[in-house]
Protein backbone atom coordinates (compact mmCIF):
# COMPACT_ATOMS: atom_id res chain seq x y z
CA UNK A 1 0.00 0.00 0.00
CA UNK A 2 1.92 3.30 -0.94
CA UNK A 3 0.24 7.26 -0.61
CA UNK A 4 1.43 9.45 -2.60
CA UNK A 5 1.02 12.86 -1.44
CA UNK A 6 1.32 16.03 -4.01
CA UNK A 7 -0.15 20.05 -3.97
CA UNK A 8 -1.09 21.26 -7.19
CA UNK A 9 -2.99 24.90 -6.74
CA UNK A 10 -2.81 24.76 -2.81
CA UNK A 11 -4.52 21.47 -2.85
CA UNK A 12 -3.89 18.34 -1.51
CA UNK A 13 -3.77 15.60 -4.21
CA UNK A 14 -3.55 11.89 -2.16
CA UNK A 15 -3.20 8.85 -4.53
CA UNK A 16 -3.67 5.68 -2.47
CA UNK A 17 -1.66 2.70 -4.45
CA UNK A 18 -2.57 -0.65 -3.83
CA UNK A 19 -5.45 -2.90 -1.36
CA UNK A 20 -6.84 -0.71 1.03
CA UNK A 21 -8.27 -3.35 3.98
CA UNK A 22 -8.07 -3.33 7.84
CA UNK A 23 -5.00 -4.34 8.25
CA UNK A 24 -3.27 -0.92 5.48
CA UNK A 25 -5.62 1.06 6.83
CA UNK A 26 -3.63 1.53 9.80
CA UNK A 27 -0.54 3.12 7.73
CA UNK A 28 -3.00 5.40 5.49
CA UNK A 29 -4.50 6.33 8.35
CA UNK A 30 -1.06 7.85 9.69
CA UNK A 31 0.18 9.33 6.56
CA UNK A 32 -2.80 10.73 5.74
CA UNK A 33 -2.69 12.38 9.38
CA UNK A 34 0.03 13.64 9.33
CA UNK A 35 0.11 15.30 5.99
CA UNK A 36 -3.25 16.92 6.76
CA UNK A 37 -1.90 17.88 10.32
CA UNK A 38 0.70 20.61 8.41
CA UNK A 39 -2.51 22.60 7.64
CA UNK A 40 -0.90 23.39 4.31
CA UNK A 41 -4.18 23.15 2.79
CA UNK A 42 -7.88 21.64 4.27
CA UNK A 43 -8.44 20.96 0.48
CA UNK A 44 -7.79 17.29 -0.43
CA UNK A 45 -8.27 15.17 -3.51
CA UNK A 46 -8.77 11.87 -2.27
CA UNK A 47 -7.82 9.84 -5.42
CA UNK A 48 -8.44 6.15 -5.53
CA UNK A 49 -7.33 5.57 -9.34
CA UNK A 50 -4.96 3.14 -8.06
CA UNK A 51 -7.16 1.45 -5.84
CA UNK A 52 -6.53 -2.37 -6.33
CA UNK A 53 -8.74 -3.51 -3.84
CA UNK A 54 -10.92 -2.12 -0.83
CA UNK A 55 -13.53 -2.56 1.92
CA UNK A 56 -15.21 -1.16 4.08
CA UNK A 57 -12.22 -0.72 6.41
CA UNK A 58 -11.72 2.13 3.61
CA UNK A 59 -15.26 3.57 4.30
CA UNK A 60 -14.00 4.20 8.09
CA UNK A 61 -10.36 5.56 7.37
CA UNK A 62 -11.77 7.88 4.21
CA UNK A 63 -14.75 8.79 6.40
CA UNK A 64 -12.14 9.50 9.57
CA UNK A 65 -10.19 12.47 7.46
CA UNK A 66 -13.19 13.65 6.11
CA UNK A 67 -14.49 14.44 9.80
CA UNK A 68 -11.00 15.93 10.57
CA UNK A 69 -10.59 17.97 7.74
CA UNK A 70 -14.50 19.27 8.27
CA UNK A 71 -13.57 20.40 12.01
CA UNK A 72 -10.72 22.26 10.47
CA UNK A 73 -13.35 24.09 8.12
CA UNK A 74 -11.93 22.35 4.98
CA UNK A 75 -13.36 19.50 2.40
CA UNK A 76 -12.49 16.11 1.27
CA UNK A 77 -13.40 14.79 -2.51
CA UNK A 78 -12.78 11.41 -3.77
CA UNK A 79 -12.07 10.87 -7.46
CA UNK A 80 -11.18 7.66 -9.60
CA UNK A 81 -13.85 4.98 -7.74
CA UNK A 82 -13.96 1.91 -9.76
CA UNK A 83 -17.44 -0.07 -10.06
CA UNK A 84 -17.02 -1.74 -6.44
CA UNK A 85 -15.84 1.04 -4.62
CA UNK A 86 -18.40 3.01 -6.59
CA UNK A 87 -20.97 0.04 -5.13
CA UNK A 88 -19.54 0.25 -1.35
CA UNK A 89 -20.08 4.26 -1.62
CA UNK A 90 -23.94 3.77 -2.51
CA UNK A 91 -23.95 0.49 0.46
CA UNK A 92 -22.40 2.79 3.00
CA UNK A 93 -23.81 5.90 2.24
CA UNK A 94 -20.68 7.47 1.71
CA UNK A 95 -22.06 8.92 -1.43
CA UNK A 96 -24.30 10.79 0.34
CA UNK A 97 -21.69 12.35 2.41
CA UNK A 98 -18.24 12.80 0.40
CA UNK A 99 -18.76 14.08 -2.97
CA UNK A 100 -17.46 11.76 -5.44
CA UNK A 101 -16.04 12.30 -8.82
CA UNK A 102 -14.72 10.40 -12.47
CA UNK A 103 -10.85 12.10 -12.72
CA UNK A 104 -8.82 14.95 -10.07
CA UNK A 105 -9.75 17.66 -12.61
CA UNK A 106 -13.32 17.02 -12.04
CA UNK A 107 -12.31 17.05 -7.97
CA UNK A 108 -10.20 20.11 -8.59
CA UNK A 109 -12.78 21.70 -10.53
CA UNK A 110 -15.21 21.58 -7.33
CA UNK A 111 -12.56 22.37 -4.87
CA UNK A 112 -11.94 25.79 -6.45
CA UNK A 113 -15.68 26.94 -7.23
CA UNK A 114 -16.27 26.40 -4.08
CA UNK A 115 -13.73 28.72 -2.56
CA UNK B 1 -17.81 -28.60 -12.32
CA UNK B 2 -18.12 -29.64 -8.42
CA UNK B 3 -15.11 -28.76 -6.79
CA UNK B 4 -14.38 -27.23 -2.58
CA UNK B 5 -11.33 -26.59 -0.92
CA UNK B 6 -10.44 -25.79 2.84
CA UNK B 7 -8.12 -23.29 3.87
CA UNK B 8 -6.50 -22.59 7.35
CA UNK B 9 -4.93 -19.62 8.70
CA UNK B 10 -3.70 -17.61 12.30
CA UNK B 11 -5.81 -14.63 12.36
CA UNK B 12 -3.12 -12.24 11.22
CA UNK B 13 -4.09 -8.75 9.55
CA UNK B 14 -1.46 -9.36 6.88
CA UNK B 15 -3.53 -12.71 5.88
CA UNK B 16 -6.78 -10.46 5.01
CA UNK B 17 -5.09 -9.93 1.62
CA UNK B 18 -4.00 -14.08 1.16
CA UNK B 19 -7.47 -15.06 2.11
CA UNK B 20 -9.22 -12.87 -0.67
CA UNK B 21 -6.76 -14.04 -3.29
CA UNK B 22 -7.01 -17.25 -2.39
CA UNK B 23 -10.89 -17.65 -2.80
CA UNK B 24 -10.65 -15.01 -5.28
CA UNK B 25 -8.31 -18.05 -7.12
CA UNK B 26 -11.00 -20.77 -6.56
CA UNK B 27 -13.60 -18.83 -7.46
CA UNK B 28 -11.86 -17.98 -10.65
CA UNK B 29 -12.31 -21.39 -12.41
CA UNK B 30 -15.89 -20.31 -13.09
CA UNK B 31 -15.00 -17.14 -15.56
CA UNK B 32 -16.43 -14.62 -13.52
CA UNK B 33 -15.37 -10.93 -15.12
CA UNK B 34 -13.91 -8.57 -12.77
CA UNK B 35 -16.68 -7.01 -11.16
CA UNK B 36 -17.95 -10.45 -10.17
CA UNK B 37 -14.52 -11.54 -8.94
CA UNK B 38 -14.27 -8.24 -6.98
CA UNK B 39 -17.11 -8.19 -5.42
CA UNK B 40 -16.86 -11.99 -4.20
CA UNK B 41 -13.29 -11.10 -2.64
CA UNK B 42 -15.01 -7.71 -1.10
CA UNK B 43 -17.77 -9.86 0.80
CA UNK B 44 -14.79 -12.55 2.15
CA UNK B 45 -12.43 -9.55 3.18
CA UNK B 46 -15.11 -8.54 5.42
CA UNK B 47 -16.13 -11.85 7.19
CA UNK B 48 -11.98 -12.57 7.54
CA UNK B 49 -11.72 -9.14 8.88
CA UNK B 50 -14.23 -9.58 11.39
CA UNK B 51 -13.14 -12.52 12.14
CA UNK B 52 -9.72 -11.31 12.90
CA UNK B 53 -10.54 -7.79 14.70
CA UNK B 54 -13.78 -9.16 16.31
CA UNK B 55 -13.38 -12.66 16.71
CA UNK B 56 -9.94 -12.86 18.28
CA UNK B 57 -9.71 -9.22 19.55
CA UNK B 58 -7.14 -10.60 22.13
CA UNK B 59 -4.77 -13.36 20.36
CA UNK B 60 -4.28 -15.13 17.61
CA UNK B 61 -7.05 -17.58 16.98
CA UNK B 62 -7.22 -20.08 13.50
CA UNK B 63 -9.58 -19.23 10.77
CA UNK B 64 -10.94 -21.74 8.46
CA UNK B 65 -12.30 -21.08 5.30
CA UNK B 66 -14.21 -23.40 3.11
CA UNK B 67 -15.65 -22.54 -0.63
CA UNK B 68 -17.68 -24.73 -2.69
CA UNK B 69 -19.34 -25.00 -5.50
CA UNK B 70 -22.21 -27.35 -6.18
CA UNK B 71 -25.59 -26.84 -8.48
CA UNK B 72 -25.88 -23.17 -9.40
CA UNK B 73 -24.51 -21.87 -6.17
CA UNK B 74 -20.91 -20.73 -5.16
CA UNK B 75 -20.36 -20.84 -1.43
CA UNK B 76 -17.92 -19.74 1.25
CA UNK B 77 -17.80 -20.53 4.82
CA UNK B 78 -15.84 -18.53 7.00
CA UNK B 79 -15.56 -19.98 10.45
CA UNK B 80 -13.51 -18.83 13.85
CA UNK B 81 -13.76 -20.10 17.33
CA UNK B 82 -13.97 -16.68 18.70
CA UNK B 83 -15.83 -14.85 21.06
CA UNK B 84 -19.09 -15.03 19.38
CA UNK B 85 -21.61 -12.38 18.53
CA UNK B 86 -24.18 -11.86 21.27
CA UNK B 87 -26.96 -10.10 19.27
CA UNK B 88 -27.15 -10.81 15.91
CA UNK B 89 -29.46 -9.09 14.70
CA UNK B 90 -28.03 -5.91 15.74
CA UNK B 91 -24.69 -6.22 14.36
CA UNK B 92 -26.08 -7.02 11.14
CA UNK B 93 -27.64 -3.28 11.43
CA UNK B 94 -25.97 -1.08 9.33
CA UNK B 95 -23.59 1.10 10.82
CA UNK B 96 -23.77 -1.13 14.28
CA UNK B 97 -20.36 -1.56 14.90
CA UNK B 98 -19.40 -2.53 18.61
CA UNK B 99 -15.90 -0.54 18.02
CA UNK B 100 -16.02 2.54 16.95
CA UNK B 101 -12.77 3.64 18.27
CA UNK B 102 -11.23 1.59 15.77
CA UNK B 103 -12.85 3.45 12.88
CA UNK B 104 -14.99 0.56 11.93
CA UNK B 105 -17.53 1.54 9.93
CA UNK B 106 -20.26 -1.05 10.79
CA UNK B 107 -20.75 -1.75 7.14
CA UNK B 108 -19.45 -4.99 7.03
CA UNK B 109 -22.18 -7.07 6.96
CA UNK B 110 -23.92 -4.00 4.28
CA UNK B 111 -21.66 -4.93 2.10
CA UNK B 112 -21.75 -8.71 2.63
CA UNK B 113 -25.12 -8.22 1.85
CA UNK B 114 -24.74 -5.77 -0.95
CA UNK B 115 -22.14 -7.81 -3.02
CA UNK B 116 -23.81 -11.87 -2.01
CA UNK B 117 -27.00 -13.19 -2.60
CA UNK B 118 -26.83 -15.20 0.62
CA UNK B 119 -25.37 -14.33 3.82
CA UNK B 120 -26.42 -16.60 7.29
CA UNK B 121 -24.95 -15.46 10.77
CA UNK B 122 -24.51 -18.65 13.06
CA UNK B 123 -22.67 -17.51 16.27
CA UNK B 124 -22.66 -18.62 19.95
CA UNK B 125 -21.14 -16.60 22.55
CA UNK B 126 -17.71 -17.65 23.27
CA UNK B 127 -17.78 -20.52 20.74
CA UNK B 128 -17.55 -19.04 17.69
CA UNK B 129 -19.03 -17.42 14.29
CA UNK B 130 -19.18 -19.29 11.00
CA UNK B 131 -20.13 -16.76 7.80
CA UNK B 132 -21.78 -18.23 5.02
CA UNK B 133 -21.62 -16.64 1.92
CA UNK B 134 -23.89 -17.50 -1.09
CA UNK B 135 -23.54 -16.50 -4.65
CA UNK B 136 -25.87 -17.79 -7.27
CA UNK B 137 -23.24 -18.72 -10.13
CA UNK B 138 -25.83 -18.07 -12.73
CA UNK B 139 -26.43 -14.12 -11.33
CA UNK B 140 -23.05 -13.89 -12.54
CA UNK B 141 -22.43 -11.57 -15.17
CA UNK B 142 -20.03 -13.26 -17.44
CA UNK B 143 -22.34 -16.47 -17.47
CA UNK C 1 7.80 -13.03 9.87
CA UNK C 2 6.02 -16.30 10.95
CA UNK C 3 3.35 -17.46 9.51
CA UNK C 4 1.40 -20.53 8.14
CA UNK C 5 -1.34 -21.85 6.07
CA UNK C 6 -2.91 -24.96 5.43
CA UNK C 7 -5.28 -26.42 2.20
CA UNK C 8 -6.96 -28.80 1.34
CA UNK C 9 -8.50 -30.02 -1.64
CA UNK C 10 -9.92 -32.98 -3.40
CA UNK C 11 -7.16 -34.57 -6.49
CA UNK C 12 -8.97 -33.00 -9.54
CA UNK C 13 -5.78 -32.35 -11.89
CA UNK C 14 -7.89 -28.99 -12.46
CA UNK C 15 -6.93 -27.57 -8.77
CA UNK C 16 -2.83 -28.40 -9.93
CA UNK C 17 -2.69 -24.89 -10.97
CA UNK C 18 -4.89 -23.46 -8.14
CA UNK C 19 -2.81 -25.23 -5.66
CA UNK C 20 0.55 -23.80 -6.94
CA UNK C 21 -0.84 -20.45 -7.15
CA UNK C 22 -2.22 -21.04 -3.38
CA UNK C 23 1.21 -21.73 -1.75
CA UNK C 24 2.86 -19.24 -4.80
CA UNK C 25 0.63 -15.96 -2.99
CA UNK C 26 1.93 -17.28 0.43
CA UNK C 27 5.26 -17.72 -0.59
CA UNK C 28 4.50 -14.04 -2.24
CA UNK C 29 5.00 -12.82 1.64
CA UNK C 30 8.44 -12.69 1.11
CA UNK C 31 8.81 -10.90 -1.51
CA UNK C 32 10.60 -13.39 -4.01
CA UNK C 33 11.90 -12.43 -7.63
CA UNK C 34 9.84 -13.56 -10.30
CA UNK C 35 12.67 -16.53 -10.68
CA UNK C 36 12.22 -17.92 -6.95
CA UNK C 37 8.62 -17.15 -7.20
CA UNK C 38 8.15 -19.69 -10.55
CA UNK C 39 10.70 -22.38 -9.11
CA UNK C 40 8.57 -22.58 -5.92
CA UNK C 41 5.37 -23.09 -7.60
CA UNK C 42 6.94 -25.54 -9.91
CA UNK C 43 8.64 -27.83 -6.98
CA UNK C 44 4.76 -27.70 -5.53
CA UNK C 45 3.17 -28.51 -9.09
CA UNK C 46 5.31 -31.79 -8.73
CA UNK C 47 4.53 -32.87 -5.48
CA UNK C 48 0.72 -32.05 -6.23
CA UNK C 49 0.63 -33.68 -9.50
CA UNK C 50 2.41 -36.95 -8.21
CA UNK C 51 -0.38 -36.77 -5.56
CA UNK C 52 -2.65 -36.86 -7.85
CA UNK C 53 -1.54 -39.10 -10.28
CA UNK C 54 0.51 -41.51 -8.50
CA UNK C 55 -1.16 -41.20 -4.82
CA UNK C 56 -4.35 -41.36 -5.81
CA UNK C 57 -4.46 -43.59 -9.29
CA UNK C 58 -8.19 -45.03 -9.37
CA UNK C 59 -10.42 -42.17 -7.93
CA UNK C 60 -10.48 -38.88 -6.14
CA UNK C 61 -8.38 -38.47 -2.28
CA UNK C 62 -7.51 -35.41 -0.28
CA UNK C 63 -4.42 -33.72 -0.47
CA UNK C 64 -3.46 -31.92 2.35
CA UNK C 65 -1.00 -28.72 2.02
CA UNK C 66 0.87 -26.80 4.32
CA UNK C 67 3.25 -24.45 3.90
CA UNK C 68 5.26 -22.26 6.84
CA UNK C 69 7.49 -20.03 7.61
CA UNK C 70 9.46 -19.95 10.32
CA UNK C 71 13.37 -18.84 11.42
CA UNK C 72 15.22 -19.34 7.94
CA UNK C 73 12.84 -21.55 6.25
CA UNK C 74 10.13 -21.71 3.95
CA UNK C 75 8.64 -25.65 4.35
CA UNK C 76 5.54 -27.31 2.24
CA UNK C 77 4.30 -30.37 2.70
CA UNK C 78 2.26 -32.21 0.33
CA UNK C 79 0.61 -34.75 2.27
CA UNK C 80 -1.63 -37.75 0.28
CA UNK C 81 -3.33 -40.77 2.00
CA UNK C 82 -3.30 -42.80 -1.05
CA UNK C 83 -1.22 -45.64 -2.20
CA UNK C 84 1.94 -44.59 -0.50
CA UNK C 85 5.64 -45.56 -2.54
CA UNK C 86 6.83 -49.05 -2.06
CA UNK C 87 11.00 -48.10 -2.86
CA UNK C 88 11.72 -44.48 -2.40
CA UNK C 89 15.09 -44.85 -3.22
CA UNK C 90 14.04 -45.80 -6.42
CA UNK C 91 11.29 -43.47 -6.79
CA UNK C 92 13.77 -40.48 -6.32
CA UNK C 93 16.03 -41.29 -9.27
CA UNK C 94 15.78 -39.33 -12.39
CA UNK C 95 14.08 -40.72 -15.09
CA UNK C 96 12.11 -43.23 -13.23
CA UNK C 97 8.30 -43.60 -13.73
CA UNK C 98 6.05 -45.85 -12.74
CA UNK C 99 3.84 -44.40 -15.58
CA UNK C 100 5.58 -44.03 -19.01
CA UNK C 101 2.66 -45.33 -20.75
CA UNK C 102 1.06 -41.46 -19.56
CA UNK C 103 4.20 -39.41 -21.07
CA UNK C 104 5.65 -39.31 -17.31
CA UNK C 105 9.05 -38.04 -17.59
CA UNK C 106 10.32 -39.74 -14.44
CA UNK C 107 11.75 -36.14 -13.67
CA UNK C 108 9.52 -34.90 -10.77
CA UNK C 109 11.78 -35.24 -7.75
CA UNK C 110 14.68 -34.12 -9.95
CA UNK C 111 12.94 -30.79 -10.64
CA UNK C 112 11.49 -30.62 -6.53
CA UNK C 113 15.30 -30.92 -6.07
CA UNK C 114 16.63 -28.90 -8.61
CA UNK C 115 14.43 -25.89 -7.34
CA UNK C 116 14.48 -26.51 -3.94
CA UNK C 117 16.86 -27.02 -0.75
CA UNK C 118 15.62 -30.20 0.89
CA UNK C 119 13.38 -32.85 -0.03
CA UNK C 120 12.23 -35.16 1.83
CA UNK C 121 9.44 -38.15 1.71
CA UNK C 122 8.10 -40.29 4.02
CA UNK C 123 5.89 -42.71 2.55
CA UNK C 124 3.97 -45.99 3.66
CA UNK C 125 2.51 -48.40 0.93
CA UNK C 126 -1.09 -48.02 1.90
CA UNK C 127 -1.48 -45.19 3.95
CA UNK C 128 0.06 -42.35 1.96
CA UNK C 129 2.96 -40.09 0.88
CA UNK C 130 4.31 -36.87 2.65
CA UNK C 131 6.53 -34.66 0.75
CA UNK C 132 7.92 -31.96 2.47
CA UNK C 133 9.69 -28.86 0.38
CA UNK C 134 12.19 -26.91 2.05
CA UNK C 135 13.51 -23.38 0.86
CA UNK C 136 16.32 -21.45 2.69
CA UNK C 137 14.50 -17.86 2.75
CA UNK C 138 18.49 -16.22 2.78
CA UNK C 139 19.07 -18.06 -0.47
CA UNK C 140 16.54 -15.96 -2.46
CA UNK C 141 17.74 -13.94 -4.72
CA UNK C 142 16.07 -10.57 -3.90
CA UNK C 143 17.37 -11.09 0.18
CA UNK D 1 -3.73 -22.96 -22.48
CA UNK D 2 -3.70 -22.29 -26.31
CA UNK D 3 -1.62 -23.97 -28.85
CA UNK D 4 -1.31 -21.42 -31.99
CA UNK D 5 -0.44 -23.25 -35.21
CA UNK D 6 0.86 -21.42 -37.98
CA UNK D 7 2.60 -22.78 -41.12
CA UNK D 8 5.95 -20.35 -42.30
CA UNK D 9 8.56 -21.29 -45.12
CA UNK D 10 7.14 -24.60 -44.91
CA UNK D 11 7.72 -24.72 -41.24
CA UNK D 12 5.50 -25.49 -38.47
CA UNK D 13 5.58 -23.17 -35.64
CA UNK D 14 3.53 -24.09 -32.49
CA UNK D 15 3.33 -21.30 -30.26
CA UNK D 16 2.25 -22.41 -26.53
CA UNK D 17 0.23 -19.62 -24.34
CA UNK D 18 -0.81 -20.12 -20.88
CA UNK D 19 0.22 -22.78 -18.23
CA UNK D 20 1.42 -26.48 -19.06
CA UNK D 21 0.88 -28.78 -16.95
CA UNK D 22 -0.19 -32.38 -16.38
CA UNK D 23 -3.69 -31.00 -16.34
CA UNK D 24 -3.14 -28.96 -19.82
CA UNK D 25 -0.51 -31.65 -21.57
CA UNK D 26 -3.68 -33.59 -22.73
CA UNK D 27 -5.12 -31.15 -24.67
CA UNK D 28 -1.60 -29.85 -25.57
CA UNK D 29 -0.72 -33.24 -26.76
CA UNK D 30 -3.69 -33.75 -28.84
CA UNK D 31 -3.74 -31.01 -31.06
CA UNK D 32 0.18 -31.24 -31.55
CA UNK D 33 -0.46 -35.19 -32.58
CA UNK D 34 -3.17 -33.77 -35.05
CA UNK D 35 -1.23 -31.53 -36.48
CA UNK D 36 1.65 -33.40 -36.84
CA UNK D 37 -0.18 -36.19 -38.30
CA UNK D 38 -1.49 -33.92 -41.30
CA UNK D 39 2.07 -34.14 -42.65
CA UNK D 40 2.64 -30.79 -43.99
CA UNK D 41 5.52 -30.22 -42.55
CA UNK D 42 8.22 -32.51 -40.15
CA UNK D 43 9.69 -29.18 -39.66
CA UNK D 44 8.62 -27.84 -36.28
CA UNK D 45 9.12 -25.07 -33.72
CA UNK D 46 7.46 -25.02 -30.78
CA UNK D 47 7.84 -21.71 -29.31
CA UNK D 48 7.31 -21.70 -25.48
CA UNK D 49 7.47 -17.21 -24.97
CA UNK D 50 3.62 -17.45 -24.27
CA UNK D 51 4.15 -20.41 -21.37
CA UNK D 52 3.56 -18.53 -18.28
CA UNK D 53 4.34 -22.37 -16.43
CA UNK D 54 5.51 -25.58 -16.80
CA UNK D 55 6.45 -28.51 -14.89
CA UNK D 56 7.65 -31.60 -15.62
CA UNK D 57 4.68 -33.02 -17.02
CA UNK D 58 5.39 -30.42 -20.30
CA UNK D 59 8.71 -32.31 -20.41
CA UNK D 60 6.91 -35.55 -21.29
CA UNK D 61 4.99 -33.68 -23.60
CA UNK D 62 7.87 -32.21 -25.82
CA UNK D 63 9.97 -35.21 -25.65
CA UNK D 64 6.69 -37.42 -27.08
CA UNK D 65 6.65 -34.85 -29.72
CA UNK D 66 10.12 -34.74 -30.82
CA UNK D 67 10.15 -38.73 -31.11
CA UNK D 68 7.36 -38.85 -33.05
CA UNK D 69 8.57 -36.64 -35.89
CA UNK D 70 12.22 -38.32 -35.17
CA UNK D 71 10.31 -41.27 -36.61
CA UNK D 72 8.57 -39.44 -39.35
CA UNK D 73 12.42 -38.34 -40.01
CA UNK D 74 11.66 -35.01 -39.05
CA UNK D 75 12.92 -32.34 -36.91
CA UNK D 76 11.88 -30.41 -33.33
CA UNK D 77 13.61 -27.56 -31.69
CA UNK D 78 12.62 -25.07 -29.01
CA UNK D 79 12.40 -21.42 -28.74
CA UNK D 80 11.39 -19.27 -26.50
CA UNK D 81 12.47 -20.33 -22.82
CA UNK D 82 12.55 -18.58 -19.71
CA UNK D 83 14.64 -19.02 -16.56
CA UNK D 84 12.35 -21.52 -15.01
CA UNK D 85 12.12 -23.60 -18.15
CA UNK D 86 15.69 -23.17 -19.13
CA UNK D 87 16.50 -24.92 -16.05
CA UNK D 88 13.94 -27.76 -16.54
CA UNK D 89 15.65 -28.67 -19.66
CA UNK D 90 19.15 -28.82 -17.85
CA UNK D 91 18.08 -30.37 -15.36
CA UNK D 92 16.01 -33.18 -17.12
CA UNK D 93 18.51 -33.27 -19.96
CA UNK D 94 16.50 -32.53 -22.34
CA UNK D 95 18.80 -29.51 -23.76
CA UNK D 96 20.74 -32.48 -24.88
CA UNK D 97 18.35 -33.88 -26.89
CA UNK D 98 16.41 -30.91 -28.36
CA UNK D 99 18.29 -27.98 -29.67
CA UNK D 100 17.39 -25.15 -27.86
CA UNK D 101 17.53 -21.00 -29.14
CA UNK D 102 16.05 -18.18 -27.67
CA UNK D 103 13.44 -16.92 -30.69
CA UNK D 104 11.97 -18.21 -33.34
CA UNK D 105 14.02 -16.41 -36.72
CA UNK D 106 17.18 -18.20 -34.79
CA UNK D 107 15.29 -21.84 -34.93
CA UNK D 108 13.88 -20.95 -38.10
CA UNK D 109 17.53 -20.50 -39.69
CA UNK D 110 19.05 -23.67 -37.76
CA UNK D 111 16.13 -25.91 -39.50
CA UNK D 112 16.86 -24.46 -43.28
CA UNK D 113 20.62 -24.96 -42.96
CA UNK D 114 19.72 -28.48 -41.77
CA UNK D 115 17.54 -28.93 -44.64
N1 LIG E 1 -16.59 -13.04 13.68
C1 LIG E 1 -17.14 -12.22 14.62
N2 LIG E 1 -16.97 -12.50 15.94
C2 LIG E 1 -17.51 -11.70 16.89
N3 LIG E 1 -18.23 -10.58 16.62
C3 LIG E 1 -18.44 -10.25 15.33
C4 LIG E 1 -17.90 -11.04 14.27
N4 LIG E 1 -18.26 -10.48 13.10
C5 LIG E 1 -18.99 -9.38 13.42
N5 LIG E 1 -19.10 -9.23 14.76
C6 LIG E 1 -19.84 -8.16 15.47
O1 LIG E 1 -20.75 -7.56 14.56
C7 LIG E 1 -20.52 -6.15 14.48
C8 LIG E 1 -20.86 -5.62 13.11
O2 LIG E 1 -19.97 -6.14 12.14
P1 LIG E 1 -19.71 -5.35 10.78
O3 LIG E 1 -21.05 -5.02 10.17
O4 LIG E 1 -18.78 -6.14 9.96
O5 LIG E 1 -19.04 -3.98 11.23
P2 LIG E 1 -17.57 -3.63 11.77
O6 LIG E 1 -16.64 -4.76 11.45
O7 LIG E 1 -17.22 -2.39 11.03
O8 LIG E 1 -17.71 -3.43 13.24
C9 LIG E 1 -19.08 -5.98 14.89
O9 LIG E 1 -18.78 -4.69 15.35
C10 LIG E 1 -18.93 -7.05 15.97
O10 LIG E 1 -19.43 -6.59 17.20
N1 LIG F 1 2.43 -39.17 -3.97
C1 LIG F 1 2.84 -40.35 -4.52
N2 LIG F 1 2.19 -41.51 -4.26
C2 LIG F 1 2.59 -42.68 -4.79
N3 LIG F 1 3.66 -42.79 -5.62
C3 LIG F 1 4.37 -41.68 -5.92
C4 LIG F 1 4.01 -40.42 -5.39
N4 LIG F 1 4.90 -39.51 -5.86
C5 LIG F 1 5.76 -40.19 -6.63
N5 LIG F 1 5.47 -41.50 -6.67
C6 LIG F 1 6.21 -42.54 -7.41
O1 LIG F 1 7.51 -42.05 -7.71
C7 LIG F 1 7.75 -42.12 -9.12
C8 LIG F 1 8.67 -41.00 -9.57
O2 LIG F 1 8.04 -39.74 -9.41
P1 LIG F 1 8.49 -38.50 -10.31
O3 LIG F 1 9.97 -38.34 -10.20
O4 LIG F 1 7.69 -37.32 -9.89
O5 LIG F 1 8.16 -38.90 -11.81
P2 LIG F 1 6.77 -39.04 -12.59
O6 LIG F 1 5.69 -38.29 -11.85
O7 LIG F 1 7.06 -38.42 -13.91
O8 LIG F 1 6.46 -40.49 -12.67
C9 LIG F 1 6.38 -42.08 -9.74
O9 LIG F 1 6.37 -42.62 -11.03
C10 LIG F 1 5.57 -42.92 -8.73
O10 LIG F 1 5.74 -44.29 -8.95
Amino acid sequence: MKVVVRYENKFMIASLVGELDHHTAVEVREVLQKEIQKEITTKVILDLKGLKFMDSSGVGVILGRYKELDKLGGKLVVTGLNDTVKKIFQISGLNKIIKVFDDIPQGMKFLKEGQ
Amino acid sequence: MENYMELIIPSYSKNESFARAVVGAFFSQLDPDLNDLNELKTAVSEAVTNAIIHGYPDGVGEIRIKAKIYDDVFEVNIIDQGVGIENIEQAREPLYTSKPEMERSGLGFSVMEGFMDEVEIISKVGAGTQITLRKKINNLKAQ
